[in-house]
């Protein structure tokens, strides 16, 4: 079980998306996970097959606790991009298919559904290319593709019947699915549904994109919604008491388990706190002046100036990005920026949005549209939960002028932004009215002190009055 | 575009982005962002709703305009007559 | 030229008719007007009045209606009267002469241009001025407008506004009658336009075939809306038409009230005593054009004049006082009274309330049925 | 017992009944009716009340209206839908309109009974059902007897009404057997009925279509759908009571009609569905009519012209049930 955040305790694997002899990929998701805050996707940062699920569905174990096994893969022709069918990685093909050069492989059953960090994750990807050809695996007329393609399609909204194999056999391949979501990603944006599909889907609140449809045109009707409610109901309210979680529920879960990370959070760390007003005039022009230009669906708003000076600020000033535990501080060399996003109903969640640092605003704009969207429709990943390297707070934009916020374990900092004001701002002795934002850190005293906290916000203030640079 | 279109327009894009949130509970004058918890995220994508249905180019220095129930409806009538 | 009599397939019943088409063309109106063979009546009410207590009737109905219809033109003009509006300027004594024959038990089934008989059948003035401007306090609440006037108190049975279109409800008026042993007429007014359609010879044939007591009264204004008689018509002579049902006809001068009078005096008690259906053509003309919006094209105005000197309105007066049956004072007395009626029938009218929209689904079906049992949803 | 026989009791019934009911129309007399459905009553009731009328359809149709004014309860019978045309400024422009161009002083208690609909090799002037034409004109109620029951008891219903009566009465039903009960008592000409009881798909159909209907839902049986066929009963007004509770419970709709799909009664039936009941769908409504041709002659063309049990299951069938 992933741990999917300092806070989690345990979780409940609602439902695998993979079974024993599927081949996997890293960045997968096999299964999906029920915690306090959300359900999560479980991402695999492995190449493999699927060798044992070792969780049932509906069992709720803590975290740490092995999910399932990996073997080494079963590959075709090693460096070819040729995506096996699930009869091919059936288990019955699996002996034949370790390859013995590695460390990696040489151990053939690992317990690596396990979450780590991207770093470590990427570590891994050597023995990836070590993995070398296998028994010759006889080509097949079945297009049967893995549950995770499936699923990859399914998150694509490809529709597999209208696909054609480019895979020995006609099989359908990843790079298929992934061609074919490229041109429709915005063309399938709209799901085909009946009328009383969709009021269906409304009643039991089940998001219709994620259907199936099985009607005329691939449209989603009332049979595709009751299966998925079934599915549904069989992942998040099983028979089963012990994953029961109604919202209330969860609201009430989710608020304990704020609680109890701020608890301790506020009992191990000894927070500083540092504010500084900032001077975003500069800014703002230049944000109005560039979404001008833009259409809607591509302005920018002045939060990703603000993650983006943040991630820069952290790169200059490396103790305020990574994870103290075990009384030593590693810091990280990525910047996971942790988005604190408030939820309507209640509590507050901060998932990542990773290599901020690396981002160019436009993409970083795009991936916090969809964070937030999926933060609001609880699809998460596993990943997003469990490693941001330094979270800011500042999507709350409205009302206070100034956020004194509490670290979030194991991370070490924590970057406020207030309410923009206009205000009286001198400058080059010159008074004048200008928007400002004031922007408060909470530090970890283990790991820094004042004056380097004070680097930092200076470094992010002077990051937003080049905002051409970012 | 009626007072009574650009409502259910109103409606129907704050459903997408806070399907939650109950509209009904808003009074006229009442600051969308803050009755709704929206964030400026959730603003944007407020805008780019009504954008997707009216077909209106909505400039960013007419976000003021967005700000209240009251003031959207106005704003989507008047745009559409103009 | 005097009556003769014709030779048709019901030889027992003399038939007069006016002569042949040349006096049905509109540049020759009537002259000599034809009377029906029979002599002329006093009233059924004699003991109460004279025949010039009668005539004087006679004309104070023309008046009225005259007076009305002129009125009509102004009220068209201030628009507080709609849509199509058709006058009988000129047709006053074909109203007044027939209807005034008939009884109260009678029925009457009109045309779109029957203001005239309207009022002549004893529909106040003002439920016809309010239902004219479309008021509430109107015949139909102002459903019908100047086309479709109803009063069940009177059995007028329409303003009907398809030409031809109110022959197969006058038979089965009349059927009814006959099946229920009532001596009743059904007076079935239409103009000579009908008679170029099919039901004008299916009714006429089917109440001679059932010998249904129908008094059918045909207006011959000489045009179909713009359309001359001589141009639509092979034969012209409209009462041989009738003839050939072996319905007994006459053609009668509708400018003269008391020749219309006195033939439908006569073919109404006819009919009534079970002669089976008897036909009036009642030559006539109108002086306004067909509706409002008609710039009467189609005939020229010396036409019309050569017709406005045989307008029966000032021939009665005439006749009147040159008998010494109507003095000036009278004359104007009853001219004053015509104008007091109007005048209050047009405050009436425009006193009169809009009917509440919300009533706009009623008596698309009934709301009770004939007996006071409730109706089906 | 035949559907034939049925009407001709229910019109014996009401000729005894009330003394102001007689029957009117070509050859209903001496001929026997057309369709032999008033054979023996002329005997019975005399040329009084059972009145043989010229080819005149629409001076006795007009007749009829007049004769409902003048206090009578008349049944006027035209020999097909087709010929009604003749008497088409009657139905419309009087029967429909008197009642309410009088401001509620003339009701018109008229009863027009006519056949309908195809199936009997008459070809393209006798065989078409237009009663959807007749529905579209408000004032008027249409009825169409499917069964037996309501061959003999819509009649009285109808002569009850206040308000002018189409019956259609589809041709190929005459000569339809069955059981009767004794007790003629008059049926409810308001609402629809559901002849069969079903769960996956609502069938839709009324008058010559129901048994179409009825067969293609025992065919659909064997195939595991469920359907449940609702006989409209009555055209105008339309029970949309019934038609939308039963859509809610099967989300699926299909309407058979003998007339024409272009500005049809399917097409209304389709569309208040549609508006209505647009939530409880779970496929579009599908609809099984007649080809747009004019009907013809020849048996195997007028079977392939002509909504089948076999088109009204694949219509079924194609909406996935």
């Amino acid at each position: 079980m992933p741990s999917l955040g300092a806070d989690m305790e345990s979780g409940t694997v609602v439902k695998w998306l993979v079974q024993p002899g599927d081949e996997v990929h890293r960045g997968d998701i096999v299964a999906e996970v029920e915690t306090e805050k959300s359900n999560i996707e479980v991402e695999i940062f492995e190449n493999g097959v699927i060798g044992e699920l070792l969780v049932p569905e509906g069992e709720r174990v803590p975290v740490g606790t092995p999910l399932a096994r990996v073997l080494a893969a079963a590959r075709p022709v090693a460096g070819h991009p040729r995506e096996p069918s699930a009869a091919i990685a059936a288990p019955a093909v699996v002996p034949t298919g370790p390859a013995p050069l590695t460390p990696a492989v040489s151990e053939p059953v690992r317990p690596s559904v396990e979450t780590r960090s991207r770093e470590s994750a990427r570590a891994h990807r050597a023995p990836d290319k070590a993995r070398r050809r296998s028994a010759v695996v006889p080509p097949t007329p079945e297009r049967v593709l893995s549950p995770v393609l499936r699923n990859l399609a399914g998150r694509l909204g490809v529709d597999l019947g209208g696909l054609r194999g480019s895979g020995p056999g006609d099989v359908i391949t990843r790079e298929d699915i992934e061609r074919a979501a490229r041109p429709s990603i915005r063309a399938t944006g709209r799901t085909r549904s009946s009328p009383f599909a969709r009021r269906q889907a409304a009643e039991l609140g089940i998001d219709l994109g994620t259907v199936r449809g099985t009607g005329p045109c691939g449209a989603v009707v009332e049979e595709d919604v009751r299966r998925a409610a079934r599915k549904g109901a069989a992942g998040p309210a099983p028979p089963s008491p012990t994953a029961a979680v109604s919202a209330v529920d969860r609201q009430a879960a989710l608020r304990r388990s704020i609680g109890n990370l701020m608890a301790r959070s506020k009992r191990e760390i000894p927070h500083y706190y540092l504010s500084t007003t900032i001077d975003l005039s500069s800014a703002t022009q230049w944000l109005a002046h560039v979404n001008l230009e833009r259409p809607l669906e591509s302005r920018l708003v002045l939060s990703v100036l603000l993650l983006k000076a943040t991630a820069l600020a952290a790169k200059q000033v490396p103790e305020m990005n990574g994870f103290y535990s075990d009384d030593i501080f590693r810091p990280s060399d990525a910047v996971h920026v942790g988005v604190a996003i408030s939820l309507r109903s209640g509590g507050v969640i901060a998932p990542a949005v990773h290599d901020v640092d690396r981002l160019g605003l436009d993409e970083l704009m795009r991936k916090l549209k969809d964070l937030v969207g999926r933060t609001r429709r609880g699809t998460l990943r596993s990943s997003e939960m469990s490693d941001p390297t330094i979270t800011v707070s500042n999507l709350g934009d409205l009302g206070v002028e100034a956020v004194y916020g509490v670290i979030y374990p194991p991370q070490v900092a924590l970057v406020g932004f207030g309410r923009v004001v206009e205000s009286p701002y001198a400058k080059d002795g010159l008074l004048g009215v200008r928007p400002v934002v004031t922007a408060t850190l909470s530090a970890d005293h283990r790991v820094s002190d004042g004056h380097r906290g004070g680097r930092f916000l200076t470094e992010i203030g002077r990051l937003l009055r080049e905002p051409e640079k970012l | 575009m009626t007072d009574i279109v650009a409502l259910d327009v109103i409606r129907r894009t704050i459903h997408e982005i806070a399907p939650e949130a109950d509209l009904d509970e808003v009074g006229p004058d009442d600051t969308l962002r803050e009755s709704l918890d929206l964030d400026s995220i959730d603003f944007l994508n407020f805008v780019v709703g009504l954008h997707e249905k009216t077909g209106m180019d909505i400039p960013e220095r007419d976000y003021s305009h967005l700000f209240t129930l009251a003031g959207c409806v106005s704003y989507l009538s008047s745009a559409a007559q103009a | 030229m005097t009556p003769r009599a014709r030779k048709t397939a019901v030889p027992d019943r003399p038939i007069a008719q006016p002569g042949r088409a040349a006096d049905a063309s509109p540049d020759a109106p009537a002259t000599s007007p034809v009377r029906p063979p029979v002599t002329r009546k006093a009233p059924k009410d004699g003991s109460a009045g004279t025949a010039k207590d009668h005539e004087r009737h006679l004309l104070h109905q023309m008046l009225r209606i005259r007076h009305f219809e002129e009125r009509c033109v102004e009220l068209y003009s201030a628009s507080a009267i709609r849509g199509f509006l058709h006058l009988g300027i000129g047709e006053e004594a074909c109203a007044v002469g027939l209807v005034e024959a008939l009884s109260p038990e009678d029925a009457v089934v009109s045309t779109y241009r029957e203001h005239g008989h309207a009022l002549a059948r004893g529909i106040s003035m003002r439920s016809v001025m309010a239902e004219l401007e479309g008021k509430l306090e109107g015949t139909c609440r102002g459903r019908g407008g100047s086309m479709h006037i109803f009063d069940a108190a009177t059995r007028f049975f329409g303003g009907n506004a398809i030409v031809g279109g109110g022959l197969p409800l006058a038979v089965g008026l009349a059927l009814a009658d006959q099946l229920q042993d009532r001596r009743r007429v059904t007076a079935c007014i239409f103009g000579d336009g009908a008679v170029a359609e099919g039901e004008f010879h299916e009714s006429m044939n089917l109440a001679a075939l059932w010998h249904l007591p129908v008094l059918f009264c045909c207006e011959n204004n000489l045009y179909a809306m713009g359309t001359a008689l001589a141009r639509a018509q092979s034969e012209t002579d409209l009462s041989l038409k009738a003839s050939s049902y072996r319905v007994p006809a006459w053609a009668v001068d509708g400018m003269d009230v008391l020749a219309v009078d006195a033939a439908a005096r006569h073919a109404a008690s006819a009919v009534r005593d079970g002669g089976g259906p008897h036909f009036l053509e009642l030559r006539t003309y109108r002086y306004r054009a067909h509706s409002m919006y008609d710039p009467d094209l189609y005939r020229d105005k010396a036409e019309i004049e050569r017709w406005r000197a045989r307008d029966p309105i000032p021939a009665l007066t005439e006749a009147l006082s040159a008998a010494g049956a109507l003095g000036e004072e009278e004359r104007e007395r009853m001219e004053e009274e015509v104008a007091a009626e109007i005048e209050d029938a047009v405050a009436f009218a425009e006193a009169g309330t809009l009917e509440d929209v919300a009533e706009l689904g009623r008596f698309v079906t009934s709301e009770r049925g004939p007996e006071g049992t409730p109706c089906l949803p | 017992m035949t559907y034939r026989e049925a009407m001709r009791a229910a019109i014996r019934e009401a000729l005894n009944r009330d003394e102001r009911v007689f029957l009117m129309g070509e050859d209903v007399g001496r001929y026997g009716g057309c369709y032999a459905v008033s054979l023996g009553l002329l005997e019975e009731f005399g040329p009084e009340r059972i009145r043989d009328t010229p080819m005149s359809e629409s001076a006795f149709v007009g007749a009829g209206i007049g004769a409902a004014l003048g206090g009578m309860r008349p049944i006027v019978e035209i020999m097909t839908v087709n010929f009604s045309f003749l008497a088409l400024d009657q139905i419309v422009n009087n029967a429909a309109t008197l009642l309410y161009m009088s401001g509620g002083q003339f009701s018109v208690p008229l009863v027009i009974r006519m056949t309908t609909g195809a199936g009997r090799q008459l070809a393209a002037q006798h065989s078409h059902s237009l009663e959807g034409w007749y529905t579209h004109i408000p004032g008027l109620r249409i009825l169409a007897p499917a069964t037996l029951e309501d061959a003999r008891g819509m009649l009285w219903p109808a002569l009850c009404d206040p308000d002018p009566v189409l019956i259609f009465e589809n041709g190929i039903l005459y000569n339809m057997e069955g059981e009767l009960s004794d007790n003629p008592s008059g049926v409810d000409i308001t609402s629809a009925a559901i002849r069969r009881a079903g769960e996956d798909v609502t069938v839709i159909a009324y008058g010559g279509s129901v048994r179409a209907a009825l067969a293609a839902a025992d065919t659909l049986a064997g195939d595991g759908i469920s359907a449940e066929v609702i006989d409209l009963r009555s055209l105008r007004p339309l029970d949309d009571e019934a038609i939308f509770a039963s859509v809610g419970r099967t989300h699926r709709a299909v309407v058979v009609d003998e007339g024409w799909r272009s500005g049809s009664l399917s097409a209304e039936v389709s569309a208040r569905i549609t508006e209505h009941a647009f939530y409880d769908l779970d496929a579009p409504v599908a609809r099984v009519c007649s080809a747009e041709v004019p009907m013809p002659y020849a048996k195997h063309l007028e079977d392939a012209a002509l909504p089948q049990a076999a088109d009204v299951a694949a219509a079924v069938h194609v909406l996935g049930s």
